[in-house]
């Protein structure tokens, strides 16, 4: 048995992952794309689209914060466990939001 | 025995003809609380058993005298499985039958007789529909459904009958409801199990169970002049509410008669159930419970009627059967106390 | 090969010349380890913020559809010109902070200065901006708490329709997460610029674009996080029905 | 000793501690404080938290002083109020939540996956500043006029019904939340990234594994509680009206944010104790945990499920029926993965050879009490049964079990196992087995007859009571005292055992994991070289194999 050396043995690791180094022009292409959003988020909440005003903002909104986390915070390019970790922050999010709306939502319901 | 020291002695005997496990057994739920608890029990002992004879079993047969060379395994999934399906199958017995009882505690029989209890820092203040105040105490008659509607004026408090095997918590700024049979004859406590303040441990009170004879002659002996039902009606033409809900067809405000436990529909689409909370929460926050087909116009009464005028307002318009009483209330702006605004008060407390 | 794998013994020189980046902290390995070991802590502490700001959204969310009419007049409050606006510089310092980002990966110590400096530029502009809606608040007595009158939603000024007092009252729960969600994002703003003063004398001394640039990548992962903390908050108090 | 010790001292006529150790590689109080070494740091931490135990302690005196007798006679209710928010406070957020993780887990964990430290030695070392800052908070609360709210801050009580000084404490504890925040990523970053070569998850310690899962609740649930405690904080200083129901806020939604953290904090403090038991029981019966898989996945499973079952603090407290339901079912879920554990445990038994050193006899005592804590728990967690429990004495017995007779049996357990790692020294075992004991018996006095007087209906809180309640409390009372011996004796021998403990050897146990191959007390880089790891967890025969390889090499 050949012993592999330390460094051998840290890159088998299944979390390792190159760094890649995002070009200005990504950036720029997505800093354009977030200020655009920006003003259809103004120019949507002028519409009135009854039940999908909120739905539309959320949904500009989220896509911004995609776009910021894929690309100014490097996710798209990170390795696994990093998505995961943010996988898992927003999980946990959701947990708390739905878990405390079943008791909001069902109160309505009267007695039972 | 006389070498005791008389102090343990008769603390021996006080140990001796009070112990008890179980607190005593006065409501129709109480039975059932009781046999969950004993199965309940029956399984931890059971499953204490099984975890303490396997230690104690193992530690004898396996010490290291007994056997000096251990014998690697690696697990067995079939154990494994057997020990999270079994488990699992009695914590869901459990929560079918837990779920159940909660069912029965919660849900109040259409036939229960109302009673008001208002806590604050720190008493109980109880109010019987037929206007009888009590302060930390609470009568109520033997095999007769009673359902209490519940709020506080400050903080979390918590009715708690552990006789009877309920407790509910009182909310702030909102109504909650608990009911019971009582079953049994007797005198029991009543305490505030919610941490409420400084005086938490003396806000607590008796819970008097009478016979149905007794009990007439309670009410009767103790009655303050006026019904909850009549105070409301007082206080139902001060606050100039009766200016809108004449029940007339022309009139800003929806008519109260017979709206009590029906159902309407809100300005935003959606239907709600006009119970006590819907009546409390009219007065303060109308705009929320705006009625289709009504203005916004009605002010809030919020910090202009205590709890206890909402408890009146909204129990005589609980017991509004026709327009009829609004329009005298609008026409004479005194009451007469001779017309009790309720029917008869023994079934002016029961409920439809 | 087992006796030597773990060492039992002391040896009493255990220091080894190992040929170390300068910046290679003694109990990493390598700096591949180091650097992902950094990156991932500062990703867990992100995690912790949004479960932070998660709870004031939650506390938002219910609000909202409780009291949605004291919401809309609140947000009609607040100037869309202003918050527009601040979204956008925003935008523009996380755009400088991911180019610093970049300046620091080309090792270019002017660039990035300059890019750093940008950011806390614009994080003061959005600064400035916040302090002054949060003193026109004030003048308008829209602080619950201190300072609150329901008087402009009752008897409104403007076009914007009265509201029935028991709903102007609720326009505190409003103003209350507001000043909350938007002053811990403020707060984190004033954390998040001290920091980067500190950044920019020491990138002006070079201490990033000599290959170890972990710090500014997990600053701008922090900023960033900041940038997107607005962008959820400017649609959800600023944005709510404008075309009542 | 007898001769089923497993303990193998060196001979001790030429027994010595190793030259250089951690602990005295460099010396005087700055080398102490502004120390990046996780070990000195777990020690900074030991004394810490005993010194917080121990006034946490004091205030469980006080509580049980008072309620021998049925009228609030020693002191005033006032007073017995903010005594019992101290002693929630202070045992729950400045003891049970760091106890294991910041002292045993700090001092083992990067030595049992074969790294030099922590990931972020600074980051350690300041999670322990914050920990003492938010201390004083506390003290200076209680030494100001104290505070009683009940460790839990239930809204509105605390925002605009009293004067005491809530805000003081309501600072401590978000600062503690933020070292809590703190250890927990140090240690998520550590078993990820700091693993030596060949130590892969699946041979990971079981510590670590549920000292993982206690990281993750730590640093998705604090921050919850932190903006909570912001929020009410705000509330009580400016008067925002976010929980204030006569603003038109919901007092509920407190209690949600609240427990939505304070729930999984309940696991915070009991995972890295079961964690402390796996290893503990297997190695003194000399065999593999049985089942290791399942009990790695069932703390992971533990903390993954403890996020959703937070609201069956509410049953009674108003929230809608349809969601106490689901909660109380995703209740009995979550009680399924510790009966899964409780199980292995006594399985790894089987076969094996067991010792019982004073580390083992603490793991009895929480095997035991632990069941009886879990399985009242389902009581709490079936909803009919909850609303005649909850809010009584029974609750109160229910947690202490749990926490004192689960998490503090593990903490003492852990730190009598780790003992001669950290200190190089043994301590006297025929007085250890005596306090584990003393520990026992004391417990179950004080807190079985607490499950009786909770279903006769006593209500927790209470500063005075109904007279038929006083026998049962006369016994708790009578078994806090043997209770309180039993906690002083450790105390007293461990700290004797500093100086006059026998020399203890690396390995006196015959343990596998990573840091008993290694000096005691270890150096501080820990290894001279980086381990490579080639076999499993509890590889007791590769351990055979190893000590023989030496005995061979050395004769």
């Amino acid at each position: 048995m050949t012993e592999p050396t330390r460094r051998e043995q840290l890159d088998q690791e299944p979390t390792h992952h190159e760094e890649h180094i995002v070009s200005p022009k990504v950036y720029g292409l997505i800093f354009g794309a977030l200020l655009i959003f920006t003003a259809l988020t103004v120019g949507a909440s002028y519409l009135e689209l009854g039940i999908f005003n909120p739905i539309v903002a959320i949904a500009i909104a989220v896509t911004k914060a995609v776009l910021v986390i894929l690309f100014f915070m490097h996710i798209k390019y990170s390795s696994r466990l990093t998505k995961l970790t943010v996988a898992a922050g927003f999980f946990t999010f959701l947990v708390l939001i739905t878990m405390t709306m079943t008791d909001y939502i069902s109160r309505a319901w009267g007695l039972w | 025995m006389h070498f005791i020291s008389p102090v343990l002695w008769q603390f021996l005997v006080n140990w001796l003809t009070h112990f008890a496990l179980f607190p005593p057994e006065a409501s129709e739920i109480a039975p059932y609380t009781d046999s969950l608890y004993f199965f309940l029990v029956l399984i931890s002992l059971v499953g204490m058993t099984v975890v303490v004879l396997l230690v104690v079993l193992f530690s004898v047969m396996y010490r290291k005298e007994r056997n000096p060379e251990p014998t690697q395994i690696e697990g067995s999934t079939l154990l494994e499985a057997t020990w999270t399906i079994i488990p699992l199958a009695l914590f869901m017995v459990t929560f079918v039958w837990g779920a159940l009882l909660y069912f029965r505690i919660y849900n109040p029989p259409t036939n229960a007789m109302n009673i008001y209890i208002v806590g604050k820092q720190w008493m109980w203040k109880a109010e019987h529909p037929g206007g009888q105040h009590e302060i930390n105490a609470l009568h109520i008659p033997v095999n007769r459904a009673v359902q209490l509607t519940m709020i506080s004026q400050d903080v979390f408090h918590s009715f708690s009958i552990p006789a009877f095997r309920v407790k509910r918590e009182v909310i702030p700024g909102r109504y909650s409801t608990v009911w019971f049979k009582a079953t049994q004859i007797g005198t029991y406590h009543l305490f505030c199990t919610q941490y409420c303040g400084t005086l938490h441990s003396q806000m607590i009170g008796q819970i008097v169970v009478m016979t149905p004879d007794d009990y007439e002659k309670w009410t009767n002996g103790s009655t303050s002049g006026a019904s909850l039902a009549q105070n409301g009606e007082r206080l139902f033409a001060s606050l100039g509410c009766s200016s809108c809900h004449s029940g007339n067809a022309d009139s800003h405000g929806p008519s109260l008669a017979q709206a009590y436990g029906g159902k309407v529909q809100l300005a935003n689409g959606s239907f709600a159930t006009v119970d006590d909370a819907f009546l409390r929460d009219s007065i303060l926050n109308p705009t929320m419970h705006q009625i289709a087909g009504y203005s916004p116009i009605m002010p809030t009464y919020q910090g202009q009627v205590s709890e206890e005028g909402l408890i009146d307002l909204v129990e005589y318009i609980k017991n509004l059967n026709s327009n009829y009483r609004v329009q005298q209330t609008l026409t004479t702006s005194t009451v007469q106390s001779t017309t009790p605004a309720a029917p008869a008060a023994g079934q002016g407390m029961v409920k439809q | 090969m087992d006796s030597h794998v773990i060492a039992t013994q002391p040896v009493h020189d255990a220091h080894e010349a190992h040929a170390h980046a300068p910046y290679l902290r003694h109990h990493f390995e390598t700096v591949e380890q180091q650097r992902e070991a950094s990156s991932f802590g500062m990703w867990l502490f992100l995690l912790t913020e949004i479960m932070f700001f998660g709870g004031l959204f939650t506390a938002y969310l219910i609000y909202r559809n409780w009291y949605y009419p004291a919401f809309v007049v609140g947000s009609h409050q607040l100037s869309i010109v202003l918050g527009t606006i601040n979204t956008a510089v925003l935008i523009c310092s996380s755009f400088t902070m991911a180019m610093g980002v970049y300046s620091a990966e080309m090792k270019r110590r002017k660039a990035l200065v300059g890019w750093l400096l940008a950011t806390i530029i614009l994080g003061g502009v959005f600064l400035g901006i916040k302090a002054d809606e949060y003193h026109e608040k004030w003048e308008k007595h829209h602080v619950p708490g201190l300072n609150f009158s329901v008087q402009d939603f009752t008897h409104p000024t403007d076009a914007e329709p009265a509201l029935p007092l028991d709903m102007a009252q609720k326009t505190q729960v409003y103003f209350s997460l507001y000043f909350a969600m938007t002053g811990m994002h403020a707060l984190h703003m004033v954390i998040g610029i001290s920091i980067l003063l500190v950044l920019v004398v020491k990138a002006w001394g070079g201490a990033y674009t000599a290959g170890h640039m972990t710090t500014i990548e997990n600053f701008g992962l922090y900023w960033h996080f900041v940038d997107i903390v607005w962008i959820f908050l400017f649609p959800l108090l600023y944005l709510i029905s404008r075309h009542q | 000793m007898s001769t089923a010790t497993i303990v193998k001292l060196p001979p001790q006529e030429t027994a010595s501690l190793p030259k250089r150790s951690y602990l005295n590689s460099e010396y005087g109080l700055k080398s102490w404080l502004l120390t990046g070494d996780h070990k000195r740091i777990a020690i900074l931490y030991l004394i810490s938290i005993t010194f917080f135990f121990f006034i946490g302690g004091a205030m469980a005196g006080l509580i049980r002083l008072e309620l021998l007798t049925p009228q609030s006679d020693l002191m005033a209710t006032d007073t017995y109020n903010k005594v019992f928010t101290m002693h929630g406070i202070i045992m729950v957020f400045l003891f049970l939540v760091p106890s294991v993780p910041a002292t045993i887990g700090n001092f083992v964990i990067p030595i049992m996956v074969g790294a030099k430290d922590l990931a972020f030695p600074k980051v350690n070392l300041l999670s322990w500043y914050l920990y003492i800052v938010a201390g004083i908070f506390t003290i200076s609360a209680l030494v100001l006029g104290g505070v009683d709210t009940g460790w839990t801050f239930t809204t509105p009580l605390s925002t605009h019904y009293l004067n005491t000084h809530v805000i003081t404490a309501g600072l401590g504890i978000f600062i503690a939340g933020f070292s809590s925040i703190f250890t927990g990523l140090n240690f998520i970053v550590t078993i990820h990234r700091m693993r030596a070569p060949g130590m892969t998850w699946f041979r990971l310690p079981l510590f670590c594994w549920s000292n993982y899962a206690a990281s993750i609740l730590m640093v998705l649930g604090t921050p919850v509680l932190a903006i909570t405690l912001v929020l009410v904080i705000l509330e009580r200083a400016i008067g925002i009206g976010v929980f204030d129901p006569a603003k038109g806020g919901d007092p509920l939604l407190f209690q949600h944010l609240f427990w939505f953290y304070s729930h999984p904090a309940v696991y915070i403090m009991i995972l890295p104790g079961m964690g402390v038991i796996s290893e503990v029981i297997s190695t003194f019966s000399r065999k593999r945990v049985f089942g290791y898989t399942a009990v790695a996945f069932s703390s992971v499973a533990i903390a993954v499920f403890g996020f959703f079952v937070w609201a069956h603090h509410m049953f009674i407290m108003g929230v809608s029926n349809y969601s106490a339901l689901v909660f109380s079912l995703l209740t009995m879920l979550v009680a399924v993965p510790s009966a899964i554990k409780i199980f292995n445990w006594a399985a790894t038994l089987y076969k094996g050879s067991i010792t019982f050193e004073t580390p083992m006899l603490y793991a009895f005592g929480f095997m035991g009490l632990f069941t009886i804590g879990g399985l009242t728990g389902v009581f709490l967690g079936s909803l009919g049964m909850d609303i005649h429990l909850t809010e009584t004495y029974f609750i109160v017995a229910h947690f202490h079990f749990v926490m004192v007779g689960g998490m503090l049996m593990a903490f003492l357990s852990g730190i009598h196992f780790w003992w001669p790692k950290m200190t190089g020294r043994m301590y006297p075992e025929a007085l250890s087995k005596l306090a584990a004991l003393t520990t026992f018996i004391g417990f179950n006095l004080t807190f079985f007859p607490q499950f009786i007087v909770g279903y006769l209906g006593m209500p927790r809180r209470y500063a005075a009571y109904p007279p038929e309640f006083q026998v049962l409390n006369v016994l708790s009372t009578a078994g806090a005292t043997v209770l309180g011996i039993g906690y002083l004796l450790p105390m007293l021998y461990l700290t004797w055992s500093l100086k006059y403990g026998k020399i203890a050897g690396s390995n006196p146990w015959q343990a596998t994991g990573l840091e008993w191959q290694i000096q005691s007390p270890p150096l501080t880089e820990n290894f001279i070289e980086t381990p490579l790891v080639d076999h499993e967890a509890y590889d007791y025969e590769w351990l055979a194999h190893q000590t023989e390889h030496e005995v061979q090499t050395v004769g």
